[in-house]
């Protein structure tokens, strides 16, 4: 049943469109000149991820996010593709932030949809305990000593906790559901 | 003698796996008189975090541009990643005054203030703007001639070119270039240089970046590269650390060794490879090593 | 009385008894004699154009050619046979090249294509040589409280450059046959659309949303049935209610006729004539609402 | 559908337009009115005559023989009646299956319709089961086809060229 | 008529070509030829001392006759004409040969035979002047007033610019109020201005102050003095030739004296008809006497002679204050003398009702851009309220769709070029005025190449307008949710869509405007292939047609936007001005002319001739013969070259001198090679072998270019002459057929060659031996090797062997 209902919906109807979404998109940081986006493509051409995965299209994403098809948007995982190396910002000729929007997108889904890759949770637990992003246990100061490096810089853990809090990002981590891949 | 002196910040992978790209900056930094000052106190510069929410990437940012600039220090950073985001954060809000005074409301609650005094740079731009050719050059005791190598300058070294403001191009950067030349070593030009290694989606996906990675390396020994220069730890561990497993999932052999520049460098300087801490790449830079033996 | 060359088709023999039942019974009351031609063989339809698009007008123009020798003009029950036989008549007409190349390949059966006929669907026959006023004047039982859901099928009407049947995108031929009979023709949503009918076999899946969409139309609208020209369309709409039930579970019940079963009703011709317990969908109801 | 060839080519355009049916495919300027006219794309993304049009004018030849979007046509003629530069887009389709089936890419329905055809001259073939009830329901019995004509049209044209077996394609 | 004096002038180009030409024997060949007094050798002729020589010997009565070999590429063929026309000898007694470009240069590896081909083209020119007659010069007189048909903003900016000039303009409009399309369309892009507003007149009004631009209403349009608009007005009739037309125009009664009329609208508050408005899209009624909008010019009632009751009712008759209204005015036949007429009828929007899928004319949400434009405008039918003409709720979701019956090969090929614009334009101010609207434009491509246009795009992007690149299939109507259904492919994202709208807007077609066939008759005017007068060169002579004296401009000839119209408009009255402003055509009478005895009741002539100079006129017993217009005929000798039986002349290029000169061209041979003729037109033919020339490209002795107006000009007889006077082949040169300077000239002579090697084949002859080519100035090369291959192919023939007959 729920095959056939996914198929069905490859037409899209207008119930599934919210035109506020370009202007709301359009006020957040770094996505502000989505609507001036005239679809050439140069991004996709760019894209260095495009070359190997269909799934992952910049230029689509622009247009989706015109159209405003939010759900489809924030429910797709190959938004998580992007590997932030800015070609497509580069060469935009409409000075359009391919890369912020995508940005913009991916902590929409973190706030609306609850969903993030497990390895940015992983990442967030380590930077909030140790204040690096990667575990340095004890090995790693003995190594160091060892090398004759100076002893890393102390973190300053209670900071980082109240950014988290004061930025909000703990409540967006709270309850948060995770996926390990993303398929190419 | 030491004539410039720079907040040096280290980020959360090189301490984790890649000391070897920290020992060689420092033996060769300390060579070249410039002064490097530990971070009093650290945090992530924020970077992994903006998919999660951008402000938290800003706060983060912000609080180690707050440390520098409470130190009186511009910031020397090793990594891209860190690089980027402490920089386009430092550019952002200088210029957004709207976006900084919502980031001081933030750090307000840490006590601590963004007053825009300070700058970021990466060591290339140190090495390349103020140390100077001359006295890099003039530091070469062992040129490496007849090496061949191909550089890998990263993107976020150049791009986006809104907030990198040291001159390079992005399409063809040439400062890394110029820095291999230095050394005696010839920098090979290869097939779409400036193309993104594929490191940062290596957390969701490993396909992809393999492909890309290897797109690179194929890219490379069809220019008869010897050895790959890279600048940042993470491109390093997608080319370094990963290789054995690209050769494996395609069924080829590269055998390309991956040097930090600073080893290139130090080794032209005449450091020996354990001092450079060569031995610890993954790829084993044998052939590369018999060759200057022999030189 | 005039006389035709029945074109059956497959299909219709092999499978639809009460359409050529009705056809052949309702037809002759109305002064068409229908004669049977022998050798008449398939009529080369989309299926075999996807094959091989030079060999299906090759055995179009061969079935084409057996009308001309016995000096009649054709007429089908089938849309299907319609549109392939009409398209190949009228492209072997009007292109000379073309009509070269066939009749080489027709030579080897020593047959050649002379244009001389015309390829008909019945509605024509009815509204043209019959016509409506005629038809009205023979309806003995006139359907009057039907609301009859039209669907013509689409190679009815298209390619209509090529059929020049009717109005491909207002077509009214047919709705005004139904409302001869005294019923009412209804507009419902996607009317003119396709019923999926030919992706049945390997798409079966796609062909059964498609033919869901329109009985659902239809049953919106207030139809009391679908009424059909072609036998594909028939089975994807009738014998596919069956299958949309254990693929949907969904029961719509909704009686598909003929046309011309429909037309032998309205002149009188007894319902157990019409082998009409062929019908998956049983017609029992509706031929109350008639009585 | 990804396009794969590596570099773009009239190639396989200029053989479609050489076929007959397919006369008309340059035409096209991709306004997309027969995916929104066509039945089938409105219930699945694996069929979009649009696409598949312009992937055969990019001369992606591999992708749309091969390929099964080709066969999800319900020949409707829907987008050829609406096609606004009169592109013949349902007969460009049968061209392109033409070409897939003289490959050998031949889906096994169509091994049926070609077997029905060569054998008894209709693609359904009628039961004795049914020419019992025909003769219960008092209509005539079916006249046999004239086979002999038959096999030497079908002998005339490329249809006797095809290998027709069951399971070859995908 | 005096004895033949002919003066052969040799300029050795300050002795550049003396190096390769031997001029002491071309000299001594002159020299010889009978006719000729006088040879002179200088190093130039064309300016100074040289053409004083000239001069000279004319005014010395030492010669009548003058032959110049002189480069062409030095503009001589004009100075000398003009001098020697000032020294007294008609100015059509001279010839000029090009030895330079057209033997020395291209021949120099061959000196030898260069000098014997010299002699063969001096002869050639010498037999030629010897036959020349004199040809005189002609006066016609012009009017110096103008016919402008059609009030919209092309025919009233030009209308203007004449009327400024001085000329007396007549402003002809077929509906009662002026304004035309832009009058309803409310705005332009991409300036956002009224549409009413116009460039205010700059004659010497004391009444108005001249600004940059003006209302309609206000601008004093009508007062400039020697201006006479007349509305309800179409032309029924045109006679008479350039600068001299009778017109005859067809008033339809307004019913409401113009002059009397104060606008006060009593009429129409007593009026009790009232019907759909058509003006404003039926989304209102008006009464059975109205105006269109209080803005319009001229600002006075009319009465809609389908509905009014007249007599019956006369209601308005007794309420009028001024009297103004006259039920008894009749149709009007006027007579207006013009020395020109300019065409500015414009385009219309085409009837999309039989796109059927789109349902236009039966879902009444179903709108076109007009339609829409007069919801946009303050004034009209709903005060500016965009809304559901269905239910007149406003429209909350509009959307556009493009290119409906253009780019559409089953109704218009065509792109009509503006829609885009308007598109954009119309979403714009709507999403201006209601930022709560939500538009979609649903496109195949978005043209916006004007000035500024780009940025009118980038704005729609940036207001929120969204753009859906695929072109819809369909639109249906659901009768419950009571919107419309727009099925549409978004092709880049690849996706299906169905859009919800309350009000789909379409973007028609553009074509011809109402009556554009008809008038094209009434003027002898050509259409081109989608109907649109066809201007007679879009690059080089733009706003002007074949026909002398009618011209063209705004949206009649395609259409267009209104600064382009604006642009058109000023152009067809400087050209206008520059026909009339003389008061006189000044032409030689190098025309054609008719033997009467020979001609006969054959039409080749008048429907071949590209001009329509030629007409047919009785002679006695209901015989028809040929008369050429002197003033039309521009001289091409296309009737000559279509004359079954050589009825036709030039006067200044007869077949006798044609045979002369290729007598004299064959006479020396000088080479190895076998003769051949080449038969060039004056225009790019015998462009391209200046060119070859120019750039010394080599090519051998043996071509002897023959010089005629047009390739059209020849008879096939003349092709057979050739032959037979022993050119072993034929090249034939003229423009390309698209490109043609006398239209038809080119394709002409490609059929007579066609016949004539088919004929030449019955006599036994290789037909390879005569070839036409088309050829341009730039495509000296292409002659070089042309004139190189067929000496090759001639050679390969042998020796032709003709019968002597």
């Amino acid at each position: 049943m729920s095959e056939v209902q996914e198929k069905v919906s490859n037409v899209i109807k207008a119930k599934e469109v919210d035109p506020k979404f370009k202007y709301k998109m359009s006020k957040m940081h770094g996505a502000e000149k989505v609507m001036l986006c005239f679809q050439c493509g140069t991004c996709t051409a760019d894209c260095p991820i495009a070359r190997f995965s269909e799934f992952y299209r910049p230029r689509r994403i622009a247009r989706m996010v015109q159209f405003g098809l939010k759900d489809r948007l924030l429910s797709d995982k190959a938004l998580w593709l992007c590997s932030n190396c800015f070609t497509c910002v580069d060469h935009c000729p409409q000075n359009v932030e391919i890369a912020g929007i995508v940005r913009v997108l991916r902590n929409l889904t973190v706030k609306e949809n609850k969903v993030i890759p497990l390895v940015y949770t992983v990442l967030a637990s380590n930077l909030l305990k140790g204040g690096y992003v990667y575990e340095i246990r004890e090995m790693h100061h003995k190594k160091r000593a060892g090398l004759g490096l100076p002893p890393l810089p102390k973190p300053n853990l209670e900071d980082i906790e109240k950014i988290f809090q004061i930025t909000g990002s703990s409540n967006l981590l709270k309850g948060v559901e995770t996926f390990e891949k993303v398929e190419s | 003698m030491s004539e410039t002196k720079y907040l040096l910040f280290l980020g959360c992978v090189i301490p984790y796996r890649l000391s070897s790209y920290e020992i060689s900056t420092r033996k060769v930094l300390a060579k070249l008189g410039v002064d490097v000052v530990e971070m009093p106190e650290f945090n992530c510069c924020g970077y992994p975090m903006d998919s999660v929410n951008h402000d938290l990437m800003l706060t983060l940012a912000a609080r180690n541009l707050c440390v520098a600039e409470k130190q009186g220090l511009e910031i020397l950073a090793l990594c891209n990643g860190c690089f980027c985001s402490l920089n386009e954060t430092n550019k952002m809000l200088k210029e957004d005054k709207e976006l900084r005074e919502k980031i001081n409301g933030y750090l307000k609650e840490i006590n601590m203030e963004f007053k825009g005094t300070t700058e970021v740079k990466h060591l290339v731009h140190v090495l390349a703007e103020d140390v100077r050719f001359e006295k890099i050059k003039n530091a070469v005791k062992r040129p490496l001639t007849n090496l061949y190598v191909a550089q890998h300058s990263g993107c976020h070294l150049v791009r986006p070119t809104k907030f990198v403001e040291h001159g390079d191009d992005p399409e063809n950067p040439k400062m890394l270039k110029d820095l291999i030349k230095l050394t005696g070593a010839e920098c090979v030009d290869y097939q779409d240089e400036a193309r993104c290694c594929g490191n940062p989606i290596i957390g969701v996906n490993e396909e992809v970046p393999f492909e890309m990675a290897r797109e690179k390396l194929d890219h490379m020994r069809v220019a008869k590269a010897e050895a790959m220069i890279t600048v940042c730890p993470f491109c390093h561990l997608m080319f370094d650390l990963n290789q054995p497993r690209i050769e494996k999932t395609f069924n080829e052999k590269f055998e390309m060794p991956v040097l930090h520049y600073p080893q290139l460098l130090g080794l032209a300087m005449g450091f020996s490879p354990e001092e450079l801490a060569l031995n610890t790449l993954r790829v084993k830079p044998v052939k590369l090593l018999e060759k200057l033996r022999t030189n | 009385m005039t006389s035709y060359a029945l074109f059956l088709g497959c299909t219709i023999p092999a499978r639809q008894p009460h359409y050529e039942l009705s056809a052949r019974k309702a037809l002759p009351k109305l002064g068409i004699d229908l004669v049977d031609l022998d050798n008449m063989t398939c009529c080369a339809p989309p299926p075999l154009q996807s094959i091989d698009l030079e060999t299906s007008l090759a055995i179009a123009a061969y079935n084409i050619c057996l009308a001309e020798e016995a000096d009649l003009n054709i007429v089908t029950l089938c849309t299907g046979c319609f549109e392939s036989l009409a398209m190949a008549n009228t492209m072997l007409k009007e292109n000379n090249e073309l009509r070269e190349r066939i009749n080489k390949i027709l030579s080897n059966a020593g047959k050649e294509f002379k244009g001389s006929k015309e390829v008909k669907h019945y509605l024509q026959v009815l509204m043209k040589d019959v016509g409506l006023e005629q038809v009205k004047s023979q309806v003995t039982n006139p359907l009057n409280n039907l609301k009859i859901a039209a669907f013509s099928g689409c190679h009815l009407l298209r390619p209509s450059k090529l059929l020049r049947f009717d109005d491909p995108e207002r077509p009214r031929i047919f709705d005004d046959l139904i409302e001869a009979l005294g019923s009412e023709s209804i507009w419902y949503r996607n009317k003119l659309k396709c019923c999926g009918g030919l992706l049945r076999g390997y798409a079966d899946d796609l062909a059964l949303q498609i033919a869901k969409e329109k009985i659902v139309n239809a049953k919106k609208a207030g139809a009391d049935c679908i009424s059909t020209l072609c036998p594909f369309c028939f089975v994807a709409l009738d014998m596919g209610q069956l299958q949309i039930r254990a693929k949907f579970k969904e029961e719509y019940d909704m009686p598909v006729l003929h046309y011309a079963e429909l037309l032998a009703l309205a002149l009188g011709i007894e319902p157990k004539e019409l082998a009409l317990e062929s019908h998956k969908i049983k017609t029992d109801k509706l031929l109350q609402k008639i009585v | 559908m990804t396009y794969e060839e590596k570099s773009v080519s009239s190639k396989f355009s200029d053989e479609i337009r050489h076929r007959l049916g397919g006369e008309t495919i340059a035409f096209c300027y991709q306004c997309g009115t027969c995916a929104s006219s066509c039945p089938v794309a409105k219930v699945t993304d694996k069929y979009n005559p649009r696409e598949i049009i312009k992937l055969s004018l990019l001369g992606a030849r591999k992708e749309i023989v091969a390929g099964d979007t080709i066969w999800l046509c319900c020949s409707c003629y829907n987008c050829q009646e609406r096609c606004p530069q009169e592109v013949e887009i349902a007969d460009v389709i049968y061209t392109l299956r033409n070409i897939a089936i003289q490959e050998g890419n031949v889906p096994d329905i169509y091994v049926a319709f070609a077997e029905g055809i060569s054998n008894e001259g209709r693609i359904v073939p009628v039961s004795k089961f049914a020419e019992k009830k025909r003769e219960e329901y008092g209509l005539p019995p079916i006249k046999p086809a004239n086979m002999d004509a038959l096999r030497k049209i079908l002998q005339a044209t490329s249809f006797s060229k095809i290998q027709f077996k069951k399971g070859e394609a995908q | 008529m005096s004895e033949v004096k002919v003066g052969v002038f040799l300029s050795d180009c300050g002795k550049q070509l003396s190096k390769i030409l031997d001029f002491d024997a071309i000299i001594d060949f002159v020299k010889n030829v009978s006719g000729v007094t006088y040879v002179a050798r200088g190093s130039e002729f064309w300016r100074g001392q040289g053409l004083q020589t000239i001069v000279d010997s004319i005014k010395t009565g030492k010669v009548n006759r003058v032959v110049v070999a002189e480069s062409v590429s030095k503009i001589s063929e004009i100075t000398i004409t003009k001098a020697v026309e000032e020294a007294g000898l008609n100015a059509s007694l001279v010839d000029v040969v090009d030895l330079k470009d057209h033997c020395a240069w291209p021949h120099r590896d061959a000196p030898s035979e260069a000098t014997e081909k010299a002699k063969a083209m001096i002869l050639a020119s010498i037999e030629r002047v010897k036959l020349l007659e004199p040809i005189e010069k002609l006066e016609f007189p012009t009017l110096k007033s103008v016919l402008v048909i059609g009030g919209g903003i092309a025919g009233m900016q030009t209308a203007e610019d004449l009327a400024d000039m001085g000329f007396e303009v007549h402003l002809v409009e077929k509906e009662s109020f002026l304004g035309g399309l832009a009058a309803r369309a409310v705005r332009f892009f991409p300036t956002d201005d009224c549409a009413i507003c116009i460039q205010s007149p700059t004659s010497d009004l004391k009444t108005v102050t001249n600004t940059s631009r003006k209302c309609v209403y206000r601008s004093g349009f009508s007062e400039i003095p020697n201006i006479n608009i007349l509305t309800n007005s179409k032309v029924v009739k045109v006679e008479g030739v350039p600068g001299n037309y009778k017109v005859t125009i067809e008033k339809k009664p307004r019913y409401v004296n113009e002059k009397k009329c104060v606008g006060c609208d009593l009429c129409t508050t007593v009026c009790p008809i009232e019907v759909p408005d058509e003006y404003n899209a039926k989304l209102k009624t008006r009464k059975a006497i109205y105006i269109n909008t209080p803005l319009v010019y001229p600002p006075v009632y009319v009465i809609d002679a389908e509905t009014c009751k007249f007599n019956e009712c006369a209601k308005c008759v007794e309420v009028c204050p001024t009297n103004a209204i006259e039920l008894n005015q009749k149709t009007e036949q006027i007579t207006l003398d013009v020395g020109s007429i300019i065409v500015a009828t414009g385009f219309k929007e085409y009837d999309p009702s039989v796109i059927k899928e789109y349902h236009y004319g039966e879902y009444p949400d179903v709108i076109t851009h007009l339609e829409l434009a007069r919801m946009i405008d303050g004034f009209g039918p709903t005060n500016g309220e965009i809304i559901r003409p269905s239910d007149r709720k406003p429209a909350k979701r509009i959307v556009f769709v493009q290119c409906v019956g253009s780019r559409d090969r089953r109704w218009n090929p065509y792109c009509s070029s503006i829609c885009c614009m308007i598109s954009l334009k119309h979403a714009t101010l709507i999403k201006e005025a209601f930022p709560e609207t939500d538009i979609t434009i649903c496109y195949i491509d978005i043209r916006a190449t004007g000035r500024e246009h780009e940025y009118y795009y980038e704005k729609a992007r940036e207001m929120g307008i969204n753009f859906v690149k695929g072109r819809p299939a369909e639109i249906s109507h659901d009768p419950e949710e009571k919107v419309l259904t727009v099925d549409v492919e978004d092709e880049l994202l690849g996706r299906l869509l169905e859009l919800k709208a309350d009000l789909v807007v379409l973007a028609p077609a553009m074509v011809p405007a109402e009556g554009t066939k008809e008038l094209a008759e009434i003027l002898g005017l050509e259409l081109d292939q989608d109907g649109f007068f066809k201007e007679y060169n879009p690059k080089l002579r733009p706003t002007e047609t074949k026909r002398r004296g009618i011209f063209l401009c705004g949206g009649a000839t395609f259409p267009k936007d209104a600064p382009t119209t604006s642009l058109h408009a000023h152009s067809a009255a400087v050209k206008t001005a520059k026909f009339l402003t003389k008061g006189k055509i000044t032409k030689y009478q190098k025309t054609a002319v008719v033997n009467e005895d020979y001609c006969g009741d054959c039409e080749f002539c008048p429907v071949t001739c590209p001009y329509g100079a030629i007409t047919l006129v009785p002679k006695d017993e209901g015989h028809f013969v040929a008369q050429v217009s002197d003033l039309l005929c521009e001289g091409c000798g296309v009737c000559v070259g279509t004359c079954p039986v050589g009825a036709i002349e030039l006067r200044h290029l007869r077949p006798n001198q044609i045979s002369a000169q290729m007598k004299a061209l064959l006479s020396v041979n000088g080479t190895s090679k076998p003769l051949i003729l080449a038969i060039s037109c004056s225009e790019c033919g015998n462009a391209a072998v200046d060119s070859s020339g120019m750039a010394m490209m080599q090519y051998p002795a043996n071509i002897r270019v023959l010089k005629v107006p047009c390739a059209g000009l020849l008879q096939v007889q003349q092709i057979f002459e050739a032959f037979k006077t022993g050119a072993q082949g034929v090249m034939v040169i003229g423009c390309k057929p698209d490109g043609c300077h006398y239209e038809v000239g080119s394709e002409k002579a490609k059929r007579k060659v066609d016949l004539a090697k088919i004929l030449l084949k019955e006599y036994g002859i290789e037909p390879e031996r005569l070839e036409m080519f088309n050829m341009v100035y730039i495509e000296g090369d292409k002659f070089a090797e042309t004139a190189r291959k067929m000496t090759e192919r001639i050679e390969k023939l042998g020796l032709l062997q003709l019968i002597s007959s």
